[in-house]
């Protein structure tokens, strides 16, 4: 089974984000840094394994995770039914509001607000998928390959409004970009999960385990400090 | 191999699909008429006597042919706004097109006029005909059917290229595929399909261009 | 959030074009060897070997590259074969330029007027002393500008790594854009480092064609 | 007064002296034939004349126009002065009907309906007016070079220019075009012809005019200068084509 | 027994009949010319003799060589037939040197030292023994078809077959080519020439051929059929070219 596959190796290979700050970005080396990839040191750590990361995009993390180019995503992937009859899911790791942002003068408060307005949402992801949902039949939703690009496209003025989490969006924010990011309102609360192959249970509970200990240890909390600059919600602990 | 194909998964997103060949349809065309109307345009200024513009003509054909399409997509709809050029993706993608086809018809073209003999030139001459005249009556017919091939495949190239426009939200045929696949994860199933769409849509374009080419050059159908 | 200064940009950059030259190299030498196999078995005249050819040529230049690098990225892993972005990439790419050239190589090859083959023939040469002492040292000569000019297609191909995840100079610049948000300067330096690596080819290969034409 | 008057022409490609100061005056009907062994000028010259190359001293007056290196001019002159090739240069893209009318339209500005008159009277001048629909590419190479006439004489020139125009054919295939410039002498036309047909230049040729190192070496009546060469030079080249 | 043996030899292209029953008989030291229009069949002739066109009837027999289109049989073929072409094609990559003892090397498997006293042996018999080491590019129209020559006596043939050989050169070159040929002929050489050199034929030639629509519609001495064309096509071929 994979678990013990990941033990004769010594190593876990990981698929994290490295275009969605703060659980996944670059360094001015370009390695990836953030929540997920802390996550993903503090697993291979408890294992006893060394860590390979590899960068993925939010379209191509599930096809990597089916095609075993990875062991593991961990790549603030929220949780769908579409997604789980293709792979499995552990307890939740992080939490993770989902909203629609944009500069402080875009009039939006609802779903219903979005009509005759441009949204850039990341293809394949949950703000993808439930955006999709809730949206007026006349709100244009541009979908873009990865988060850089989406980001970008909002940076860059291609679209009005953007589709994303909270904490990323605070974190783009942050950058001090002229047009500025306030949430207009939240989509759905879908906390992130860790993504194993479809059947890999032992893998799966072991990776379970290590999550709760993680909680219950505030190794996670320490984590969450670092790089949320608040502790994990009390919910995500039960 | 233990994984069954499911290709029937696909039928769902038949639309989506039937959308995107369109808009790679529309994008095809329009970029062939407008590329091949600047190229022969820049190939007149290349072919012409040094002048300023033939200089700056060859500067953009240069740059344009060492850089990557993708470099220049993102360039155009990334870039130009932080210098107050916004386009929105359509758009941007259609000129990054545009622009990659009538750099390499320009020197397709104008290799085709280079290849006219000078006879042909001085012929004309002696009989009175004008520049312009000259060129547009003499040179260019016969030069567009010696590079009519090499036209061909460069249009087929760009087309082919336009996959690249799915990653700035254009809704073309990748962009399909790419959409699918973000929704049902049959990555092998939809790429196939629409790998197979790309290439009768290839096949079609060629045999589009020999139908144009044998009404554009009656003299060749005479001869075969 | 860690702060990228002009000089951390174009560092990150030219250490990633590194991979494009690397990857470039893979594929031409990749492509080449796929090229000359397919090229000697189209000029071969049995019918068998030469509607293989033509049906993969006709394959490789009618799809995307980007459909190829897909397919065979997450293609392959379906089969049950260990696929990296590098293999991909590489095959993809070699598949792809083999198709290219091989059209290349052929034309050059034809580019020989019947007349040599005749007088060869004449002579009593066997088509394959033919091929080696007559066809072949003219046609490579006929050959090298072309190809030069191909290879500036194959460095930019490798641009389309980016999208499976191969961290080459276009892939370093999305992330950098997406770090810095300042895409006209990024991907401004990523276009001129690829005009720097490609120019000097395209310039090559039109000063080998002129040289040639005037040995001619 | 002459029709073409030809003053103390040169002409130098960079340092090569090509033409060194020719003489010529041609009447109205005269029938000249340049002759001389390749390089010696002969192609120039009659460039020279109708303004496809720019002498570099001297003057050329064709039908009272001077002959200056200029695309108005040499409009204007195209008028005058028809020129044949040694390769047609019939333009492959058109008919033979197309080819003829080209000119009389765009130049001389003719609707439709004239030039095709015109068309097919000039073919039927050269024995060709059942090839009008024709292409280039479906005639032989002596047919070809009979349109390619026919097309110089649609401008209704008062001069007809003629370089080597049967060098490139198959040898039976010269004599068809040889008699359609037969026919052209008789009815008075004015031809300047480069050729190495000798008998041709005998018989039907008025003057004989042999270049030798971008001189005029040695001319006068075609008969004569043929049957007693004066100088070394062309008694050497006569022996040689002949 | 004759050298080359030709018995009603038919040839189709597709639906096109273009030889319709050819029977000829050549002996050794015989210099034959084949004469005819352009499309009468001459080259397609001497290419069924060397084997570079299948036949689609008849037989060809020469040396006591059944001649087939076969890669194997052409190249024992070669031995005994020699082809200069009309455009040369000599090995432009290779030196004069080089392109003679090509063949000689390969095909009769000797040593690089015999084939080069073979090299400079031709060279001298077509008189450009200084021109061993120079290049095609580097030399004049009519030293590049003695070269041609040269490289097809290093085979040692029987026959030379020669297809319009002087056809693509300038009027002054070919007296230096077919010099050659006549001294091949003294020394006994076979040759079959396809020209349009008549007074060639008639004055070096034993035999002239004269072929038409794929027949050999005449043939007998050249002084006498030349002289006395029996038929009107030949009169006409003959008025034609000379
Ligand atoms: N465009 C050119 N540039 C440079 N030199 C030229 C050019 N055209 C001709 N010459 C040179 O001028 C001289 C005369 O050439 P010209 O073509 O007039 O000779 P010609 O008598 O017509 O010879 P031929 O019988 O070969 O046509 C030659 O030495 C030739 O090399
Ligand atoms: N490879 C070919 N395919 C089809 N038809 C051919 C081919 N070669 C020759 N022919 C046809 O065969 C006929 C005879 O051609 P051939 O070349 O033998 O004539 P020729 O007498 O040598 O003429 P020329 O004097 O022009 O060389 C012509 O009608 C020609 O069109
Ligand atoms: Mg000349
Ligand atoms: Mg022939």
């Amino acid at each position: 089974n994979q678990l013990d596959e990941i033990t004769k190796r010594g190593m876990l290979v990981v698929a994290v984000p490295q275009d969605f700050p703060p659980f996944g970005s670059v360094g001015s080396d370009l390695q990836p840094v953030g929540y997920d990839v802390d996550t993903a040191a503090y697993l291979a750590e408890s294992l006893g394994v060394k860590l390979e990361l590899v960068p993925v995009t939010s379209a191509n993390r599930i096809p990597y995770l089916q095609t075993r180019k990875v062991d593991l995503v961990i790549s603030s992937m929220g949780k769908n039914p579409e997604r789980e009859r293709v792979i499995d899911f552990s307890r939740a790791y992080a939490p993770f509001f989902l909203g629609v942002f944009g500069s402080s003068d875009a009039a939006v408060a609802s779903a219903a607000d979005l009509a005759g307005k441009t949204v850039g949402v990341t293809r394949g992801s949950v703000e993808d998928l439930e955006l999709s949902k809730l949206a007026p039949e006349d709100a244009v939703i541009r979908r873009f390959e990865d988060n850089s690009t989406t980001i970008s496209a909002y940076l860059s003025g291609q679209v009005e409004l953007i589709a994303t989490g909270n904490l990323v969006a605070a974190k783009i924010a942050e950058k001090g970009n002229s047009r500025g990011l306030k949430s207009k309102f939240i989509i759905k609360n879908s906390p992130c999960y860790v993504g194993t192959h479809k059947g890999d249970t032992e893998l799966l509970t072991k990776v379970n385990e290590l999550i709760v200990a993680g909680l219950t240890s505030g190794k996670l909390d320490e984590l969450s400090m670092k790089w949320f600059n608040a502790e994990l919600p009390a919910e995500l602990k039960l | 191999m233990d994984y069954t194909f499911q290709f029937g998964e696909l039928l769902p997103y038949s639309d989506l699909i039937a959308r995107g060949v369109l808009s790679t349809v529309i994008l095809a065309i329009v970029t062939t008429v407008l590329g091949c109307l600047l190229g022969t345009l820049g190939a007149a200024a290349r072919a012409g006597k040094q002048t300023f513009l033939s200089r700056a003509v060859g500067v953009y054909v240069e740059l344009i042919r060492n850089t990557p399409f993708i470099v220049q997509l993102f360039f155009i709809f990334f870039g130009l706004p932080t210098i107050g050029i916004k386009l929105t993706a359509g758009e941007a993608g259609l000129l990054a097109m545009v622009i990659n086809l009538a750099a390499y018809s320009t020197e397709i073209i104008r290799a085709g006029i280079e290849s006219i003999p000078k006879g042909q030139l001085e012929a004309a001459r002696t009989l009175g005909l004008s520049r312009t005249q000259t060129f547009t009556r003499v040179v260019l017919p016969p030069a567009l059917e010696k590079i009519y091939p090499a036209l061909t495949s460069q249009c087929i190239i760009v087309m082919l290229g336009s996959a690249v426009l799915s990653q700035i939200s254009v809704e073309e045929l990748t962009f399909a595929a790419n959409f699918i696949q973000s929704r049902n994860f049959l990555s092998f199933e939809v790429y196939m399909v629409i790998t197979v769409i790309y290439l009768l849509l290839a096949i079609l374009m060629r045999q589009g261009f020999k139908l144009i080419h044998y009404f554009m050059f009656p003299n060749l159908r005479a001869r075969s | 959030m860690s702060v990228f200064s002009d000089w951390d940009i174009l560092r990150n950059l030219l250490l990633a074009a590194r991979w494009t030259v690397v990857l470039s190299l893979i594929a031409f030498a990749g492509g080449a060897t796929v090229g000359l196999l397919l090229t000697m078995m189209q000029v071969s005249g049995r019918t068998l070997l030469v509607r293989f050819t033509r049906l993969y040529i006709e394959l490789f230049q009618g799809t995307p590259l980007l459909m190829q690098l897909f397919l065979v990225f997450f293609g392959l892993s379906l089969m049950g074969l260990e696929v990296s972005a590098w293999f991909a990439a590489a095959l993809a790419l070699t598949l792809f330029s083999s198709a290219y050239l091989t059209e290349i190589w052929r034309g050059c090859i034809e580019s020989i007027p019947r007349g040599q083959w005749e007088a060869s023939r004449c002579l009593g040469l066997s088509y394959f002393e033919i091929m080696r002492h007559i066809i072949l040292p003219q046609a490579l000569k006929v050959a090298i500008a072309p190809t030069v000019g191909f290879s500036v297609q194959i460095v930019k191909g490798t641009a389309l790594a980016s999208i499976i995840g191969f961290v080459e100079l276009t892939k370093a610049g999305t992330m950098l854009n997406n770090a810095t948000f300042e895409p006209f300067k990024v991907f401004g330096m990523v276009a001129l480092l690829y005009f720097l690596l490609c120019y000097p080819l395209s310039v090559a290969s039109r000063k080998l064609e002129r040289k040639l034409n005037v040995a001619r | 007064m002459s029709l073409v008057s030809i003053n103390n022409v040169h002409k130098y490609y960079g340092s090569n002296h090509v033409l060194k100061g020719i003489n010529l005056e041609i009447g109205a009907g005269e029938v000249v034939s340049i002759i001389g062994r390749s390089g010696s000028g002969k192609s120039t010259l009659l460039r020279c004349i109708n303004g496809l190359e720019a002498y570099s001293e001297g003057g050329v007056v064709v039908d009272q126009m001077e002959v200056v290196y200029d695309d108005r001019q040499i409009r204007k002159l195209s008028k005058s002065v028809g020129m044949v090739f040694q390769s047609f240069n019939l333009f492959p893209h058109l008919t033979v009907g197309q080819n003829i009318m080209l000119a009389p339209k765009l130049v001389r500005k003719l609707p439709e309906s004239e030039a095709k008159v015109i068309a097919q009277e000039v073919l039927a001048k050269v024995g060709l007016a059942e090839k009008i629909d024709s292409y280039p590419a479906e005639l032989s190479g002596g047919q070809q070079q009979r349109v390619a006439i026919a097309r110089s004489l649609a401008m209704n020139p008062k001069v007809l220019l003629c370089d080597e125009i049967t060098s490139a054919l198959d040898p039976e295939l010269v004599g068809e075009v040889l008699k359609v410039l037969e026919d052209l002498a008789a009815e008075g036309m004015t031809l300047i012809l480069v050729t190495h047909e000798m008998n041709f230049a005998r018989d039907v040729g008025d003057r004989v005019i042999f270049m030798h190192q971008g001189l005029v070496w040695e001319e006068g009546d075609s008969k004569t200068v043929l049957a007693n060469p004066q100088t070394p030079e062309l008694s050497k080249f006569i022996n040689a084509v002949l």
